[in-house]
Parts: structure tokens; sequence; C-alpha cells
């Protein structure tokens, strides 16, 4: 693995992903859905990536097809230059030690018949990182300090925990391996506020501690604007605008990401109760099936029709 | 999906003919007819001559290409009992067997469909207590007995209905009722823990807050969604039945291909055991197809992703 | 263990499940030194005496009757719960451990390998179950092991076909998705994370099967299989019983209690195990 | 005029192996009419299962109403017999589920989800009904809703099953609309859009509004009041602005300090509450959340506060506290609203 | 006047010359087709086609048959006819099962219609008792039709119906050149289980049942409702002793076996006392050549105890004692109680059950019997030839070389000179009595249960016919 200083971490290139589904007993309807159709991006080491975006507009799928827990339709994923698209499990495998993933639901991302502590442990089995059991012990100790649990809760259920030690535990896990990379999918949105920031704190953490990079998709722009460098909108399976955080929020070029930053809450009762969002009308702003994205900042991209 | 059917029949196919396959090697280690099908005093001579006369005397992979041939004319042979087609002789059966089957399959699912709703519904009640002891007993009573005492008392001491043969409808009652009596057990259990694990889901609870009625929760909400797992034991019934229920059909003396499959194996009839097994082998297949399209008919989930 | 036995005082099915499931088991381990008649040993003078408190008149002191050939029927059922429950339990678990295993395999690989195991399904329902026992005997001769083989074949496929439709939903959930997520090898993901969560319908078919299993044990013996008399089998007496049925009901209906009980308690104690060993139910 | 909801002492508890869960506990509110009520909490403080018990939809058992009262127009829905409750449910009462995924039947139709409803409290014929689903699913700005309302549930995206569930809940134009956490899995543009037509629906029908949830931006632009649980009982409640601005409890205040603003952007650092959400299977003696409030007072881990009128507070603003608050906070130099 | 017979097995094949089931398919075309000769339920021959059988010399039988009888589509049934059949029977392509039966006939000669000489190519004492299982095809009815599924009648009655499985229904042949049946309608009724039978005729279903459990007859007859009885039959029940396997092969022991068990207690308490102890021999008083001056071994273990250890044979080994399941009446429980009383002289008995197709196949096929096994012998001609034929040196049945015993079979078989055979059969079972090649039994009971309706004739065989049956006396 040549680990360029210029090859960003993870570069996906025209990513796409269409599902079929049969309609009907005999199904000689089929019905097809372009989950994602042609997405690109890259994230460099260290950095946290937003996603966001129309809910349906393909951003969970993404997150799996990165990282190959789906098959992609078309498109290429490249980790650190090296291309992951065909590779068979087995050589899949030292790649899936550098990407890992936490879900949305914490409690649906646990085994209920597993203790924490080897739920955590698995990886290290698994990637051969600690042959023997104190070692073992011993680095999953230090990973449940790490993301804030008192190693003592190793030999507990699943269903003991709350939802916010339960989004630990599934951290505790993806960092096990030591990934350069994580894909978070909505990981704090079925968490309280103040669970929320515990887990967003724990991220920018681990960030700055290990050096991780974030794949970061969630609904909640404030915290997004809070943690990420920069951020992707996605729309109807396409990138419509990607470009530094603030220069999204506060130079947003393409008509959706205006409507979408325009509908953004704020908890103040006075502001919130006079706001009126820009509406977007798809049908009308649809972008044109061969818009492609376009450098029109430095680092900022929007989809025009060329 | 005539792609998904054409594959379906298929295997279809490959299931018969190694169930075929199967039992001519087993029935051909298991015994040897001629002693059985001559009268005591017949000479080894005679043994011998009868022995290369049915083609046994011939090695095993030869008599097998041959009978491999004959199949795939559609003929098994003459039964060396019954001295004509075996096939003839099995298909004689079928109409009582199905007959039988079919009774006794609706009547034990009305009743182990009630019974395991009741069950289900009135959790904690003497009704719930009452229903599974029944079950219980169903299946734990030996059908033979079962079948005897009902022939006691509503044969010989009461009068009502004959006690065994096959012909007119009084003469289906008790034994298609003694089936009955343990299919129902085995879907009134099925169903009350299958129907248990459907009242835990979200959408019941979305029903009852729609205010719909009990009787429109209980067929669109419970009933269809506890249905799977039901629905693969009445097939596994079915076939059960379907390929003679011979404790049932002796009992009852009922003119069954379970009995005449036990016969044919007492008296090493090869032809007739193949026959019979084949065409059991067929309905299972069968039954198997219907179950899996009822699977995708009951859920459309099922069968999306081929 | 003092966790175990304070869960199961608090659930009273579960008790009493327990309480008579011992009884049972140690009935059998006890058979040899309690004080019974032999229970194969028989006296033709004292066939068919019916049970002793139906009738003053009854010859000799037999609780629950002599059988056709004057064997105590007690004592045989005392004596038959050894090769009962120890044929049964083994059958079951062995059919449960090979139906499990198939039944996840199936489930999880999907494709090709459960096509073929679901037509193996078919294949093994459709032979009739005497064909089988009947080739086990010629080929392996007549044997108590060979018994519990010719069972658990019968037995695998119920599991495998329950388990499978579990696992089928169950591999789509995330934490499957989670352990693919780090590569973990499939054998693993089977292991240790299906196999987990299967085991509570796994001991439901368990249960049920329990029933099928010494009743088929009267079947079998009608081929010759098994229990080779004049040891006792629940089975066994049902099966030798069976022409006496309506002129002297005791020979049957006592091991057909005892069966009754055993698959009672068996069942009481399952569905209180199944939810000890739920861990979303403890504490 | 009477309020249009009144809870008195409400008080839920589940039996588990484990022992009694305390999911709610001694519960007591009233919803005007027109009122829109926004809670927020703790995951697990009882919000959902309090609206729940509300209306006889928890699991009995393992559920049980161990006491209190339901006045839903003068009457007590607690001991109102089950066959008058299904005539309110999904009529009068408008019920939004949290889980969108497991809330739909997986194997019907959404049109047959909705005509279902359609037909049971309104006088509608099918057909008719069906393109009154049509216009529902409209409503919640389903695309193709024509074409798209004979799919199934796995067809749909997690937002759009939420939608379904959000034109489930508000097909019949309800008095009482109780949506719990319904709009967590939409995008903003989306659900400005919902909020708008709950706003809609309020002024067009009175609607009430009971909205769950944990995105303080909705409950600032949508909720007339506002009600914070925690460990099954409520710890504040009041107008959004007087709760917000002047919040009276610890937790309040908590809650308020997470929020992700341009200062923490700056500071670089979220504030987050320490220590764990309590055991609510162990017996509960005072305040639940003095073990993770730095203002704690002695009192607080013996006797729970009542929940009572603040004082120098707007109308209406309850809290349950022993300490001041405000006090507290001057004393360490702190800031009062978390997003003042 | 209908009269309804229970069987326990299945009519499998319509065609006479296909099967040997004398209780089932035979009975049944008992009733179609016609016999040159029948025997009555005295076990006595009867003429039925042949008028008269006569030997012409030690080798050849002439029959006189019943002029102008016809079958029912009018076709002679006439000396050519009979010769037709026992042709079809003798001949290789057709592989008829009851081939053995005629395997010494050499010559069918037609002298007239109804003169027919047979020679055979060696005495043949039992010719006509063997063709009173023997039945006559319509020969150019054959040609054209398929003997196994359909039938020509020719015989007292005519299948009306036939319910594979289930039952057939006949009814009177108006043809038929014999005396005319007492029922006009019969029907054959299959009911496997005893149980089910029994209460088949309890409910008024069913006018005759057989193979009904000895304990149950009682039952039958005090409900009021049926009468029931039991009669020796000509079947023979003994633990046979593979004489090629020790200790077996030590006369002693064998004799010792004898002694152990009390035949008596097990015919009094198993067969309620209605079986008949065989008097060491494997001959009951019906058949031609019983030996009326054996007694049976008396039950004594002190003996048996003392001929063992004078035996000086190896008896640490456990015997093997091979049991048919469900073939014999009350056969497992016989098994078990002469394993048990064997026990009680110290030998170890040790019990396998198989079922009868894998019993046989060990019998005949692989030859590989345990040193005991429970066997039963019933020869259909009730001669002792053929009975004692099957012990005969050299005969694949035997598991027994005996010269002597072999060499007075033999002369019995040699000549149709009654008195001679009886001399030759009474030297033959007195050696077998001494050398005891099995463990004597007892016959075994043919047990019957009869509706009120009814008086039927018990008979030593297995046959089950509807002529025999007669309206009881209002
Ligand atoms: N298994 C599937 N079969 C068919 N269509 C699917 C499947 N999974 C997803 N889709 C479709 O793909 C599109 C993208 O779904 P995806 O879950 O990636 O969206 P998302 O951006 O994560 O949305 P949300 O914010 O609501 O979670 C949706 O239109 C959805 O209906
Ligand atoms: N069926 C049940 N059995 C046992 N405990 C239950 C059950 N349902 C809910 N609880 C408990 O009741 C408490 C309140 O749950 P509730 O669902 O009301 O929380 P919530 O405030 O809605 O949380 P969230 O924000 O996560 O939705 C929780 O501690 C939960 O564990
Ligand atoms: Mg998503
Ligand atoms: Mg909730």
């Amino acid at each position: 693995m040549s680990t360029h200083p210029c090859t960003p971490l993870l570069d996906v290139k025209d990513l796409r992903k269409t599902y079929t589904s049969r309609q009907g007993l005999f199904g000689r309807a089929t019905s097809e859905v372009r989950a994602i159709d042609g997405v690109s991006f890259h994230i460099g080491h260290k950095e946290i990536l937003g996603l966001v975006g129309e809910s349906g507009s393909g951003k969970s799928t993404t997150g799996r097809v990165v990282l190959r827990l789906e098959e992609p339709t078309g498109g290429e994923v490249f980790f650190e230059g090296n291309r992951i698209t065909d590779l068979p499990p087995l050589e899949l495998k030292p790649y899936r030690r550098q990407m890992q993933v936490v879900f949305q639901d914490p409690y649906a991302a646990l085994n209920p018949r597993m203790t924490v502590g080897d739920f955590v442990t698995e990886p290290l089995i698994v990637h051969h990182l600690a042959d023997n059991r104190t070692e073992r012990q011993d680095r999953v100790a230090e990973l449940f300090r790490q993301v804030g649990l008192d190693p003592a809760f190793m030999a507990r259920y699943p269903h003991e925990f709350s939802g916010g030690q339960r989004q630990r535990v599934n951290i505790a896990r993806a960092i096990a391996m030591r990934p350069r990379l994580i894909v978070a999918d909505e990981p704090i949105t079925a968490l309280d506020v103040s669970i929320q920031a515990q887990i967003v704190n724990l991220f920018q953490d681990l960030q700055q501690e290990l050096g991780m990079a974030y794949l970061f998709i969630a609904h909640d722009l404030s915290m997004v604007r809070y943690l990420c460098h920069r951020v992707a909108v996605m729309l109807r399976g396409r990138i419509v605008e990607m470009a530094p955080t603030e220069a999204i929020f506060t130079d947003p070029l393409h008509p959706y990401t205006r409507s979408l930053l325009s509908a953004i809450p704020v908890p103040k009762p006075a502001i919130e109760r006079q706001r009126h969002p820009i509406p977007f009308d798809y049908e009308r702003e649809k972008p044109a099936p061969d818009a492609t994205l376009q450098e029109v900042a430095p680092d900022h991209f929007v989809l025009i029709s060329p | 999906m005539t792609r998904y059917m054409a594959a379906k029949f298929g295997e279809a196919l490959i299931a018969i003919w190694g169930v075929v396959t199967i039992v001519f090697f087993v029935t051909r280690l298991v015994g040897d007819p001629v002693a059985l099908l001559l009268p005591v005093g017949a000479s080894p001579e005679q043994m011998q001559a009868l022995t290369a006369a049915l083609g046994l005397d011939k090695p095993l992979w030869q008599q097998y290409l041959t009978f491999f041939w004959q199949v795939l004319g559609g003929d098994f042979g003459q039964s060396f009992q019954f001295n004509r087609p075996a096939m003839e002789v099995v298909l004689e059966r079928m109409p009582a067997t199905i007959q039988l089957a079919l009774v006794a399959i609706v009547l034990g699912t009305v009743i182990g469909g009630l019974a395991g709703s009741i069950a289900a519904t009135r959790r904690g009640s003497v009704i719930e207590f009452v229903v599974m002891t029944l079950a219980l007993l169903g299946q734990a009573t030996p059908v033979f007995w079962l079948g005897i005492m009902l022939i006691l008392l509503f044969a010989v001491d009461l009068g009502w209905l004959p006690t065994g043969g096959y012909g007119s409808p009084s003469h289906l009652v008790l034994p298609a009722f003694t089936l009955a009596v343990f299919v129902s057990a085995s879907i009134a259990r099925l169903l009350r823990s299958s129907m248990l694990d459907v009242l835990k889901e979200d959408y019941v609870r979305t029903a009852r807050a729609k205010g719909l009625l009990p009787g429109t929760i209980f067929v669109w909400h419970l009933a269809r969604n506890a249905l799977i797992p039901v629905v693969t034991m009445i097939g596994i019934l079915t076939g059960e039945l379907l390929g003679g229920s011979v404790v049932t059909e002796t009992v009852f003396a009922w003119p069954g291909v379970g009995r005449l499959i036990v016969q044919a194996i007492e008296t090493k009839d090869f032809p007739v055991i193949q026959a019979g097994v084949a065409m059991i082998a067929a309905i299972y297949v069968g039954i198997n197809l219907l179950v899996d399209l009822l699977y995708m008919v009951i859920d459309p989930r099922i069968g999306g992703r081929g | 263990m003092k966790r175990f036995f304070l869960a199961l005082l608090r659930s009273r099915s579960g008790l009493f499940g327990m309480v008579l499931l011992v009884a049972f088991i140690g009935a059998a381990l006890l058979a040899p030194v309690l004080d019974l008649p032999n229970p194969v040993r028989g006296d033709l003078k004292a066939r068919l005496a019916p049970p002793t408190w139906t009738s003053p008149f009854s010859p000799g002191a037999h609780p629950l009757g002599t059988d056709q050939l004057g064997r105590d029927i007690l004592s045989r059922i005392v004596h038959g719960s050894q090769i009962t429950l120890a044929v049964a339990a083994s059958a079951v678990v062995l059919g449960g451990i090979v139906g499990v295993f198939l039944g996840i395999v199936a489930g999880y690989r999907g494709g090709m390998v459960d096509r073929i195991l679901m037509r193996l399904v078919d294949i093994q329902l459709a032979i009739p179950l005497m064909l089988l026992a009947l080739l086990v005997v010629a080929a392996l001769g007549p044997s108590l092991s060979n018994l519990i083989v010719v069972l658990a074949v019968t037995s695998w496929i119920r599991y495998a076909r329950i388990i499978r439709g579990q696992v089928l939903s169950l591999r789509e959930r995330e934490f499957v998705l989670a352990a693919r997520a780090i590569s973990a090898p499939t054998s693993r993901i089977m292991l240790r994370h299906i196999l987990p969560n299967v085991l509570t319908p796994a001991l439901v078919v368990a249960t049920l099967e329990l029933a099928r299993i010494i009743i088929m044990d009267a079947a079998l013996s009608f081929l010759g299989l098994g229990v080779q008399p004049p040891t006792a089998s629940w089975g066994r007496m049902l099966a030798e019983g069976r022409t006496y049925i309506s002129s002297a009901w005791w020979i049957v209906t006592f091991p057909g209690l005892a069966i009754l009980l055993t698959v009672l308690s068996v069942n009481l104690v399952g569905d209180w195990l199944r939810d000890y060993f739920d861990p979303r139910l403890r504490t | 005029m009477a309020p249009l909801l009144q809870i008195r002492n409400l008080t839920v508890a589940f039996d588990t192996p484990a022992g009694v869960v305390h999911a709610v506990n001694d519960v007591s509110y009233d919803l005007e009419e027109g009122e829109t009520l926004g809670i927020v909490g703790e995951s697990g403080s009882g919000k959902s299962v309090h609206v729940l018990a509300m209306t006889g939809l928890i699991a009995r058992p393992p559920g049980r109403i161990v006491a209190g009262s339901v006045l839903f127009e003068g009457r007590d829905l607690l001991t109102m017999p089950e066959r008058e409750l299904r005539d309110l449910r999904g009529g009068r009462i408008g019920f939004v589920f949290q889980d969108p995924m497991t809330s739909l039947n997986p194997v019907l139709t959404v049109e047959r989800q909705l005509v279902e409803l359609l037909v049971r409290h309104q006088p509608l014929s099918k057909a008719q009904a069906r393109k009154r689903a049509i216009e529902l699913l409209e409503l919640v700005r389903i695309p193709d809703a024509e074409k798209r309302i004979g799919q199934y549930p796995h067809q749909f995206s997690g937002g759009m099953r939420q939608r379904v569930m959000i034109a489930i809940g508000v097909a019949c134009n309800p008095r009482l609309l109780i949506a719990d956490e319904a709009t967590t899995a939409l995008d903003v543009t989306v659900q400005a859009q919902i909020l708008d037509m709950m706003r809609d629906l309020k002024r067009a029908f009175g609607t009430t509004i009971i909205w769950i949830t944990h995105d303080m931006g909705v409950v600032a632009g949508l909720a007339d009041t506002v009600q914070v649980m925690y460990a099954g009982r409520i710890l504040e409640r009041g107008p959004v602005d007087a709760v917000f601005d002047d919040p009276r409890n610890a937790y309040t205040w908590g809650l308020l300090q997470s929020l992700p603003t341009a200062e923490r952007r700056a500071e670089g650092r979220l504030h987050q509450i320490p220590g764990s959400p309590p055991n609510l299977a162990a017996p509960q003696v005072g305040d639940p959340f003095a073990p993770r409030n730095a203002f704690a007072t002695p009192r607080c881990f013996k006797e729970m506060p009542p929940l009572k009128q603040v004082e120098h507070g707007a109308p209406g603003h309850l809290a349950a506290a022993w300490y001041d608050l405000p006090a507290a906070l001057k004393a360490k130099g702190l800031a009062m609203g978390g997003v003042a | 006047e209908t009269a309804t017979i229970a069987l326990a097995v299945n009519i499998n094949t319509l065609d006479p010359h296909m099967s040997a089931s004398f209780g089932s398919d035979l009975s049944l075309l008992s009733h179609v087709y016609p016999a040159l000769i029948l025997r009555g339920p005295d076990l006595k021959l009867q003429p039925a086609l042949a008028k008269s059988w006569t030997p012409v010399n030690d080798t050849t039988w002439r029959f006189e048959l019943v002029p102008g009888a016809k079958f029912a589509n009018g076709e002679a049934l006439d000396a050519k006819a009979v010769r037709w059949n026992l042709d079809r029977v003798r001949d290789p392509k057709v592989n008829a099962r009851i081939k053995s039966w005629f395997d010494l006939v050499k010559d069918v000669r037609v002298i007239d219609p109804t003169t027919l000489e047979v020679e055979t190519s060696a005495p043949f004492p039992a010719f006509a008792d063997q063709l009173s299982m023997f039945f006559l095809l319509p020969p150019e009815w054959a040609a054209t039709h398929n003997p196994a599924t359909e039938t020509m009648s020719g015989g007292p009655y005519q299948i009306t119906e036939n319910v594979p499985g289930d039952h057939i229904t006949l009814k009177a042949n108006p043809t038929y050149f014999g005396e005319k049946p007492a029922f006009d309608t019969a029907i054959f009724r299959t009911i496997p289980e005893p149980s089910s039978r029994i209460a088949a005729l309890l409910a008024g279903e069913v006018d005759l049942i057989t193979g009904v459990p000895p304990s149950e007859l009682k039952r039958i007859k005090d409900s009021g409702k049926a009468n029931s009885g039991a009669t020796p039959s000509t079947r023979s029940v003994f633990i046979k002793f593979n004489t090629q396997k020790a200790p077996l092969d030590n006369k002693l022991v064998r004799q010792a076996m004898n002694y152990a068990v009390d035949k008596t207690a097990i015919g009094d308490s198993i067969f309620e006392g209605l079986a008949y102890i065989s008097p060491c021999e494997i001959l009951t008083p019906a058949y031609f050549g019983f030996n009326p001056d054996l007694k049976p071994y008396a039950y004594d273990p002190a003996k048996a105890k003392a001929l063992l250890k004078q035996s000086g044979a190896n008896l640490s080994q456990p015997i093997e004692m091979d049991v048919p399941v469900a073939t014999y009446l009350q056969g497992q429980e016989v098994a078990q109680v002469v394993a048990a009383q064997l026990g009680e002289v110290g030998l170890n008995v040790k019990i396998t059950e198989m079922d009868f197709g894998a019993y046989m196949n060990k019998y005949l096929k692989s030859r590989t019997l345990a040193q005991t096994s429970l066997l039963t012998h019933g020869w259909p001609t009730i001669d002792a030839d053929g009975q004692l034929t099957l012990l005969a040196p050299g005969n694949q049945y035997a598991y027994w070389d005996n010269a002597a015993f072999g060499k007075a079979v033999e002369a019995g078989r040699s000549t149709t000179d009654k008195a001679a055979r009886l001399a030759a059969y009474k030297t033959a079972t007195s050696i077998m009595c001494e050398e005891a090649p099995v463990l004597f039994l007892y016959a075994q009971p043919n047990t019957y249960g009869t509706s009120k309706r009814v008086v039927w004739q018990p008979r030593a065989d297995d046959w089950v016919r509807a002529y025999d049956l007669k309206p009881a006396a209002k």
C-alpha cells in the first residue's frame, strides 16, 4: 500500500447503484430505482466529509457501497490509490481493517446475544491484532476507556446500556482496528441532544488523536457544520454541491443547497416562528442528466449542465 | 419470473431423480423379493429363475441404467406383487389419499388456526391454558391409540359412523378427524408462538392506534404476518399426509398410498416402492413450489431479490 | 447457580416442569436400586392383571397392573425411562445439531447452497421412514445407537427448515452487516452471530421433537429396530400393548401418560429456559 | 372551557424478569384546545410510553398502568371501554409513531393501510378513500403519489415511510395529534414542509398537537409549550420562550448547552452532561437527575421536588428543582439559556 | 343376502397363478375361478370340476371332469382348458409364482373333453391336494385380457366391484356348474389392524374375521354381539435351531432346551389354552403322516440343567434368537417367554427382532440365521412330505443334516402306498423328535370371530371362503 501524500485516502469515481425490484406475483413489471447515479468525491487523510441531502437520496447506499457491504452497479472506489471495487473477499480484508462503519441505530447494530466486550474484541480476533487473551482484554479495556466507557461494562449485554452508551460500544468496535476511515451513517439521529454531544465530541477526539477520517452522514446540519471539514449535498442519487463547510453554509450555490440551509431549524423560538424556508421544486430545477460537477471556486463544486 | 419457474421446475426434476435413485439403491441393499414371492419349499433353482426373470441378477449399475431409461419413458416397471405397472397401482390409491389428506389438512388448519389464535390473543387466560393443554395432548397422544378409541366410541358403542373403509363421506369422518388432531396440535402451537411474536411488532400497535376493529387487525395485521412459519408447517404436513399416513390408514382400513408403500417395502416390491416414492417426491416438490409462491403472496418482501 | 435457582423458583410453571423432569430422570437413574419387581421377568399366571387400585382382587402388588407377559408395568416404566430418555435426548440433540447447522448454512449462504439443502430436505421427506429404518438396520444392524441415528435423521429437517426461515431475516440485521464490515469469516458470523440468535427457536423445535421421537420409537419397534426385547422402553411398551388396548387399557395408558408428562415437563422447562437464556429478559 | 386533555398522576410500570421498571412516574399536565406541546428529554425517559399509555396502546402485560386518569373531552380514557376508545383512536386522536421502519405493516400496500383507516372513521367508499389517500400522500410531499401508493413499505426509503406515518396520523383531521419523533429521519427541507403542514392543520382545524422530538429547533418553531422529561418525570414545563431563555431545571439547561452553536464551534467542544441515565428498575429516591447534577443540593438526593410555578417566571412556567438555577449559574459564572 | 368377510391383507393380484397367498389372493380367486378339486372345511378333498381323480399308476393321474361346464363368457371349461392352465403355470416365460407346485408334472394329456391324464416324473402322492389350490383361467379370454386386473368368472361368484385396497364385491355366478352358494353377495374387505377388525365385527359391519388376538376372543363372545372361537391350524410353531452353529450342534443342548420350556404354560396363558401343544413333531394331527405315538418333551428345568452340564458345550457366549416382527400370531411374545425360560436354566438368550423380509433374507439368501429363530411351517397340501422335506438334508430351509431322517422322508415320497408312507413318516418324526433340530412348541390356533347372522365351520388351513358360510338359523 503506497501512501503518497497527494493521493486522497478515499477516492470515489462515478459510483452507481441501481435496485431492481419485482412487482406483482409474476413480476413482469420490474421497477428500477437508481439509488446512486454517478457519485464522485474524495476524502483526504484525517478529513471529515459531511454527506447531507434529501432523504432517500442515496446517502446510506453510498456508505454501504463504499465499504463494499453492497456491490456497486458501476463506478470505482479507490482506497489510498488502490482500486477496491472488484477485490475478492480475501483481498478485501486488509482494506476492511482501514475502513469501518457506525450505523444509525446503535441497538440494531449490536448482537443482542453477545456481551459488548466480546463484540468489541471480535475485530481483534478476526484480524489477529492481539493473539492472546490477556492482551486482547487489555486492548478492549483501553478501547472502552477511549470511548468513555467503564471497562467493567465489558461483560454486559447490549440491552443493559443506554442509547448513547450503545453507540459508544459500536464506535469502540469500529476503532478497534485503528481504521483510517469511518463511515458514520446517521450515528446520532436516534439520540437525545446531550448524548449527541457526547458522540460528536468523541468523534472529534478520535479524529484528532488517532488521525481518523470520516464520511459523516446526517440530517442535522448544525451538527454537520460543527463537525465537518467539507460537505457534500446529495439529491436523488447525485451530488449537487460539494465544498468546504463554511463555504457551503455561507455561500451556497445550488438551489437545493440553499433550500436545505434555509430550512435548518434553530432552537430560538422567536426566530423560528418568523422563518420561511426557500422552497425547492425538484421537477422544475431537476439537474440535467448530463450535468457534471464543476469547480466554481477553490474546492467548491456545483452540479451544472455543460 | 418465467426463468425462475423454469429453474424451480428443473430443481424439482433433479430432486425427484435424486429420490428415485437413492431409493433404487437403498431397496436393493435392504433385501430381496424372491424368497417372499415364491411359496415355501421353492428350490434355490426356482429362486434363481425368478431372480433372473425379474432382472435382479444383473450388476446393479446395469439394472439402474435399464431402470433409468424406463423411467425416462414414464415406465416404473411391473409390480412384483400386483403383476401390473407399478405406477398404475400407485395412482389407483391416490384419490383416497388425496381425499383424506385434504380434508384432514383443512380441518386441522381450521381447528389449529382457531385454537392458536385464541391462545395467542387471550394470553394468560384459562382458555389459553385449556387450548394449549389440548394441543400438547394432541401431540403426545399416539395416533393409533386415538384412532382405536374413536372407533370404539363412535362406531362400536354409538354406531354413528363406520369403523373404517373407504367410500362415503361418513367413512372419512373418523380418519380425517384423527389426523386433524395431530395437524391442529402442531399448527396451534406454531401459530400461537408466531402470533405472539407478531403481537410485539410495532405495526400491530399502529393498527390499534388507527382504531381498526379487532377483526380487521386480526386478519390483516396479525394473521397475515404470522402465516409464514405456519404455511411452512402446513406445507410439510400436507406433504406428509399426501405421502400417506400409515398408522391412520391401517387403523381405519383406508386404502391409501402410505399403506401401499409400506406393504411394498415389506414385500420388497421394488417397482411399487419406486413409483410410490417418486410420486411422493413430486408431491413434496410441488407443494414446496406452492409454498414458495404463497410466501411471495403473503410477504411481498420475499422473492424481491429472486 | 444461585441465580438460576432463584429464577426457577420465581416461575411457577418452570418449577413444576423442572420438578417433574428431575423426578423422571431421578427415577431413571435410581431404577436399579429402587425396590421394584424385575422388569423383564414376568409371571405368566399373573398376566394382564389390572392396576391394584382398580380391583381389590387383583393378584400381587402391581400398582399399575401387569402386561401381557405378567411383567410389572410400573417397574417397566421406571426401567424403560432410562432408555427412552437417553435415546430421545440423544436423538433430539443430534438431530438438533445437524439441523441447526444446516439451517444456518442454508439461510445464511442462500443461493445454490440453500437450494441444494432444501431439495435435500424434500428428498429426505419423500423417502418413507420405514425404508430409512430398514436401510439402517440392514447396513448397520439393530442397536440403540442406530436407533438414535434413524431418529436424528428424521428430525434434522424440521430444525433446518425453521432455523433457515429465522436466518433469512437475521442475516439482514445490522449486526451481521457490522460483522461483514470487519471481514469476519463466514464461519464466525454463523457461529457467533447467527447461532446464538436462533437458539430459542431451536429450543422450541426441540421440545416439539421430543414428543414425536418418543412416540416414533414405538413405530420403529414394529420394524425390529432399536431396543430389543425384553428390555423395556416406553415406545416399545406402547407397541406391544397395542393389541390389548380394549381388553387391558392399563398396558398402553400408563406408558402413554409417562410420555405425556415428560413432554409436558420438557415443554414447561423449555419455555422457561427460553426466557432464562434471553439476555434481554435478565438483569 | 375545560382543557381538551387533562392528565393526572399517570404512573406506568413494566413487569420484567429484572424487576419492575418505572417508566412513567406521576405525570400530570393539561393541554388546551389548539395548543401545541413539545416534549423533549432523555432517551428512555418515558416520552413514548406515557402517550401510549394514555390511549391504551402499551402492551399489557408487561406494561401496567399503576395509577392516574386521562380526561379527553371530559371522559377518562383509562377507564373507557375498549370499544369506545377504538372509535376515538385514528379518528379524533391521531398517532404518528417513532419508528417508521417497523410501524408499517410490511405485507400490506401503503394504499391499503391508508384506506382501511379512512373507511373505518369516515363515510367514504373505497374509491373515494383511495382518492383521499393519494391526496394525503401528496400533502406529505411524496413524489409520484399516484404511482407509489400501490407499493409496499419496503420499497420506500426511511424518510418516505415516516411521511406515510404522518399521513396516517393526520388522515381524519384529528382533534388531538400525537407525533412521536415524527421527523427525525427526514431531511430539513421536507421537515420544514411537514412542520408547515402542521401549522396549517392547527389553523384549519384547531388541532391540538403533542410533538415528541429531540430537535430543539423543531420545538422552537412549532410548539407553544415545552415539557422536559427525565426518568419518567416532568422536570420542567412552560411556554417555549420562557423555558428556552430561562431554564430553571439543571437538566433542561444541560440539554440546551449541548447544542452545537456558533459559539461552540469556536470553542471546538460541545457541552455534555456527565454521568449516565438512571436505572428505572431500581427504586428511586429523590430527584432522579441529582447524581448527574452539578448544582444538586443534599435535599435533591432525598426528596423529589414538586413541579411548581417558578418564581419571577412567565405564567405557566413550571419546574421541579430544590435549587435555584439562575443563582447557581451566576455563582459559577455560567450563561443562562443555552441559546440566548 | 350379503356376507362380509374381513381380510387382514390386501388382494394384490387377480391372476391365480401369480400368487401363493392362500389367506388373501387365492381365497378370493377361489370364488371366481373353478378348481379341479377343492378342500372342504373338514380338510377333506371334494370334487369340483373333477368328478373323480384316480392314480392310473405310480406316476399317472386320471381326472374325470363335469361335463358341459362353462365360463361366464361361454368358453368351455373342459380338459383342454385344464391342460392350457397347467401349461401356463409351467411355462418359464410366464414366471408363475406357483410354478414349483407342478415341477413334477411331466405331461398333460387330453383324452376327451371330460377326461384328462397327468403324468408326473416321479410319484406325486400329494398331487390332488396340490390341485386344490390351483384355479383355472379361461384360455381364450386370457389371450386378450390381462388376468392381473380383470376376471372372467367360472366359479361360484363373479366380481362386480373392485375398490383396490378397500373391498371387492362378489355376486353369485348364475352360470356356475356347481352348487349355488348360500349368500348371493359376498364382500371381501381389507382391515389390516386386528383391533379394527374386532371393532368392525362388533359394530355389525362384517360377518367373519380371522387372526383375532387370543386375549380378545372372550371379549368378543362376552359382548353378546358376536361369536368367536379357535381351532388348531396346520401351522406348526417352533424355535428353529441352526445346527451348524455351536452350541446347537450338540444334541444334548438341543434336548435340554426342549426340556427347559414350559409349552403348556405358554399355551394356557398367551393362547388362552387354545394352542395345541406339539407332541415332539412339526406335524399336526391334520397331516397325513402325523405320528400319534410321540409325546411332548416334559417341562423339566432340572433335567435341562443336567443335560446342559452333560453336554459339555461352551455356554459362555449368548445364544442369539432371530424373531420376525408382526408375522406370527403372538410370535414376539412367545419368543420373549421362551428366551426367559431358557434363561432360567442358565442360557443367555439374546433376541434380535427384524422385519420379515430381512428375516427371510437371512434365512434363505445370506443363509446366516442365528443359532435359534422363531419359525412356523405349514404345508398347504397337509401332507407330511412337504412339511418334513423342508428339514431334509441338502434342503435350503433345513439348517440340519441328518441322513437317516432324509432317507425316511425320501421313502415316504417315493410311493403312493399310504401304509408304506405312514411307516416312513413314523420313522422320520421319531428321529426328528430324538434329534431335536427344533424346539417343539405348538400348533398355532386359527382364531376367528363371526357375526350372529352366519355360521362358519372353522378350518385348520388359511382359506377364507364365502361359500363356506351359511346363514344362522333364525
Ligand atoms: N433494498 C432496496 N431495494 C430497493 N430500493 C432500495 C433499497 N434500498 C434503498 N432503496 C432505494 O434507494 C434510494 C436511496 O436509499 P438510501 O437508503 O440510500 O437513502 P438515504 O439517503 O439514506 O435516505 P434516508 O435519509 O431516508 O435514510 C431510495 O429511493 C430507496 O427507496
Ligand atoms: N415493553 C417494555 N418492557 C419493559 N420496559 C419498557 C418497555 N417499553 C418501554 N420500557 C421502558 O420504559 C422506559 C421509557 O421508554 P420510552 O420508550 O417512553 O422512552 P422515550 O422517552 O420515548 O425514549 P426515546 O427518546 O429513546 O424514544 C424505558 O426505560 C424503557 O426501557
Ligand atoms: Mg439512510
Ligand atoms: Mg420514544
